[in-house]
């Protein structure tokens, strides 16, 4: 599904976010992306989006290879992929109903399908009384949630999320999780980019750890951390 | 593109007149304003135009049949026949030798006019005044009068022919170029006002593009907003020249009449209305659809 | 505000036209380009303004004597005397008999002239040319004219002195109108382009304030920049007019001569320079303080 | 300090998102505000800011009655307090340095002072190398740290986070938590609102707990959840 060959991302201005990064996640496969604030999660997350391109290195999606990838094929590309979005990105002039459809709009679904399925995917998220509200009359949680209705409402093969419940609280966040973890079952690659410690030692699946933009660990049924560094 | 999402996106452009009003309604107001300065200048340039085209008509052409020619001389017929036959001959009126003697007595010599007191009309040659079509190959229809036989002489000051004709070039090439760089500024103006209400909203066309929308989908709304801006915004810049001008027109003319200045007047709004209005309406919406197109590009590229 | 603080602000100001390259490059056009539009006709209309002022320095009246006067008679010099102490007198030309027969044989009958041979000039009066100051008093100064003694007649087509006058009056007001007209259109069009820029950074003022920054230290910034942007933007249309002017006044005032056109001249820029920087880049600065206050204004209630 | 008076707080779209909430936190206090994304947590740092009123009740920080400041007042109330948002609200054309510096700046600070001192506040929440970077060019977690240093920057007498730990990982979080205890330990008032459970039931401070805008817990020494409902 995605493999990641000797990736590494140098920003225009010097920084250094990954270096040599390679790793590979199977199709189906549920895996945590864990590191330190700064380590280069999500600059992962954009070099999977094509948001970036990486400095050297190759990244697949589906078997396709990125730096081939042309222009007109990047719309495509991210439709088939669903993202939450680690700022959100929400429209702030359209209502939430209005922000998940659009992922539906952009694949020309027909109205009766986008009537039909967002307000089951806000219902999902806990926001089914919220369909009409502007994103800025929502609070931090409400909006990351929202994110998250927008990239599970066309089924997408691959989830992507960036720190999905860094603003929810703890029953909020489980909730979500066992959402992720339904969706994972049903045959979707789900990646979670997350801080949360709980949440990392609950579910025992695959962790990545980045630090300083390198793979320093990669564990099937990892934990947040080895226990002696466990705070 | 599917019918249904066309309809949704150029849907979307029109709700986002609606929605980002402040800008919806600067946008349509730069139109309007710089369409308006436009529109003024149309106006006045057209009438200028028509007036100087109305003063080339008045000009005339005199020409002079020898002075032993009396009025109903079979000669002086042949005369009137080979200038009406010139194509470039817009008209052609006979003038008698009394009707030239008054002439001279009361509109030339005035109060000197004593002198001829006691003379006879009679060394005063039948004479023509001729209003020619085109002034342009005047000197050239001149001389075709001169080789008629029995025309003693044809009065076409060269230089005031010359000048009128300069004149009008020069107003016609000004009012190509004055129009021209108005029209360039109002399309700055819109074009750039536009590129800003979409700089505005650069993050919001990102955002389309990071969740997988397609270029066409992110830009068509902005092409229609631009558009419908561009078309509303010229529409009124019209309405209220249209306005104002059916309102000026009247007192304006009665002005120039009692000025004693009856060649010249203004069109009827009827006249330049389709002329202006397509002008108008069509840099409104051009600039608005490729400005619009143009100012998304620059952030369609994430 | 201490000192710091205000260099500080005024500084960021500075600093906001290089970080916001976008906006700054257009609201320095829009600023150029409505004040071009707007001193391209300030130099227009200053032109054709100062030419009707010239043509109505050139009209004349002719004050025609006694014909029993010959040129040398002492109360022929009683005349010039009392026509030269009128106050509104601007210079006066003595004709003799014999040019007042050439301009009759020559200039007024022409081919017709020949029933002047063998006829002397005796009977033509003395007369004197008379250009005056203001022609707005023009028919009360024809009539002292009149009542000198010994003086026939006076020559004033009352008509054409008023005609004139009315359109200079006309040309007058509608440089005002026209003047006044593209000012607002350029005032409106600078605030609203700095509404649009100080709109794309609402969120910023809304930070700053949520922080704790007062409105002063929020808002001068804008001002300084909304200033420079206006001074700016003046200045590079005052300079790309000004040597397009310079640059066109040989050609055209050649144009005008060959033509025969003497009695109209395109203004010196140095003429007109002054005038027009002040007037320019006061509408700029000015717009762009007093609409960075007012867009930022709006911003600020948070 | 703060003196919370049945306030009631309904948004102009209807959503009651406080309801006749009341408490006091007192001068020198710790105190965490926690509750369900949604509770009303952001809304009450909100009224406490004055970037809105409340539709009942009355707010009183440091004896200043809210309803009768005047809005030439709010700019020194607002700098009398050091607030990390949860949407950061960092200025975007401006470094990290000069965001900081901008707390300062208001004040009318010295330029010797801002130098000396925005580089030991980078330094403190483990930015120091990231002072000439863009917002746009950092992390998330980065982000939210350089928003903590602005609210510190001026040694505010009263200090509001929420969410100051939302994007950052469990070591990064626990540094934070200490230093923001280090401040208090200062002197200064501390309200920090949070859904990290590890975190409250680590610090053993003052737990107010909000549900759909209500007070339904306020303990001294509490715990993120009764024990029971933990998950
Ligand atoms: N656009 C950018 N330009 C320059 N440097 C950047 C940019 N974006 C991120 N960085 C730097 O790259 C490094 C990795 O950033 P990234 O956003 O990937 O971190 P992260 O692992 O997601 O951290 P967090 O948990 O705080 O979100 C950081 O040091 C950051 O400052
Ligand atoms: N500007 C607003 N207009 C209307 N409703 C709003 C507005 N801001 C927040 N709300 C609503 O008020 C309620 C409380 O929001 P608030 O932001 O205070 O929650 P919160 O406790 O901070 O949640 P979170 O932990 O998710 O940040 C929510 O239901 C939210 O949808
Ligand atoms: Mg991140
Ligand atoms: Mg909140």
């Amino acid at each position: 599904m995605i493999k990641i060959d000797n990736v590494t991302m140098k920003y225009p201005n010097g920084t250094v976010a990954l270096k040599d990064v390679s790793f590979q996640i199977k199709e189906g496969e549920f895996a945590f992306i864990i590191g330190h604030s700064g380590a280069g999660k999500s600059t992962l997350l954009k070099l999977m989006l094509k948001e970036e391109n990486p400095t050297e290195g190759e990244i697949f999606i589906n078997g396709k290879n990125f730096s081939k990838l042309k222009k007109r094929q990047i719309p495509q590309l991210r439709r088939s992929i669903g993202i939450v979005f680690q700022d959100f990105r929400l429209l702030p002039d359209r209502t939430v109903f209005e922000n998940v459809a659009f992922a539906m709009r952009i694949t020309e679904a027909s109205h009766k399908k986008i009537k039909k399925q967002v307000p089951l995917a806000l219902t999902l998220v806990g926001l089914g009384r919220k369909a009409k509200a502007f994103p800025t009359e929502l609070s931090g949680g409400e909006q990351q949630r929202v994110g998250l209705a927008r990239a599970l409402i066309n089924n997408p093969a691959l989830l992507i999320a960036d720190e999905p419940t860094g603003n929810l609280d703890p029953i909020n966040s489980a909730e979500i999780m066992k959402l992720l973890e339904e969706i994972n079952a049903n045959g979707t690659t789900v990646v979670v980019i997350t801080h949360e410690k709980n949440i990392v030692n609950d579910m025992k699946k695959r962790v990545i750890e980045l630090d300083a933009g390198a793979v320093i660990r990669d564990e099937e049924e990892g934990k947040y951390k080895n226990e002696d560094t466990d705070i | 593109m599917k019918i249904r999402t066309f309809s949704y996106v150029a849907g979307q452009g029109l709700r986002n007149v609606y929605k980002n009003k402040l800008m919806s309604v600067i946008s349509m107001g730069m139109v309007a304003v710089s369409l308006m300065v436009f529109g003024i200048f149309f106006v006045i340039l057209v009438n200028i135009n028509a007036n100087v085209n109305s003063i080339k008509k008045d000009y005339q052409i005199q020409v002079y049949c020898d002075a032993s020619l009396t009025y109903n001389d079979p000669l002086i017929g042949e005369i009137e026949k080979q200038i009406k036959d010139n194509p470039n001959v817009e008209s052609c009126k006979k003038i008698s030798k009394e009707e030239a003697f008054q002439v001279l007595k009361y509109e030339m010599l005035k109060d000197d006019s004593t002198i001829l007191d006691n003379m006879s009309n009679a060394f005063l040659p039948i004479s023509f005044t001729v209003k020619l079509k085109n002034l342009s190959i005047g000197v050239q229809t001149a001389n075709e009068f001169e080789s008629i036989p029995n025309v003693k002489r044809v009065n076409y000051p060269q230089k005031v022919m010359e000048a009128i004709n300069a004149t009008a070039s020069w107003i016609y090439m000004g009012s190509l170029l004055i129009g021209g760089i108005l029209a360039l500024a109002a399309m700055f103006i819109i074009s750039n006002t536009i590129r800003l209400t979409v700089f505005a909203r650069k993050r919001d066309i990102n955002i389309m593009k990071y969740v997988g929308a397609s270029n066409a989908f992110v830009r068509l709304p902005f092409i229609i907003e631009g558009m419908v801006m561009g078309i509303l915004g010229s529409a009124i810049s019209f309405l209220v020249i249209g306005y104002s001008y059916m309102s000026i027109i009247g007192t304006i003319n009665n002005q120039l009449t009692t000025m004693g200045i009856v060649s010249l007047k203004l069109l009827d709004f009827t006249e330049i209305a389709a002329v202006m209005f397509l002008c108008m309406v069509g840099i409104g919406a051009v600039v608005g659809v490729i400005g619009s197109a143009i100012s998304v590009r620059k952030h369609l590229e994430v």
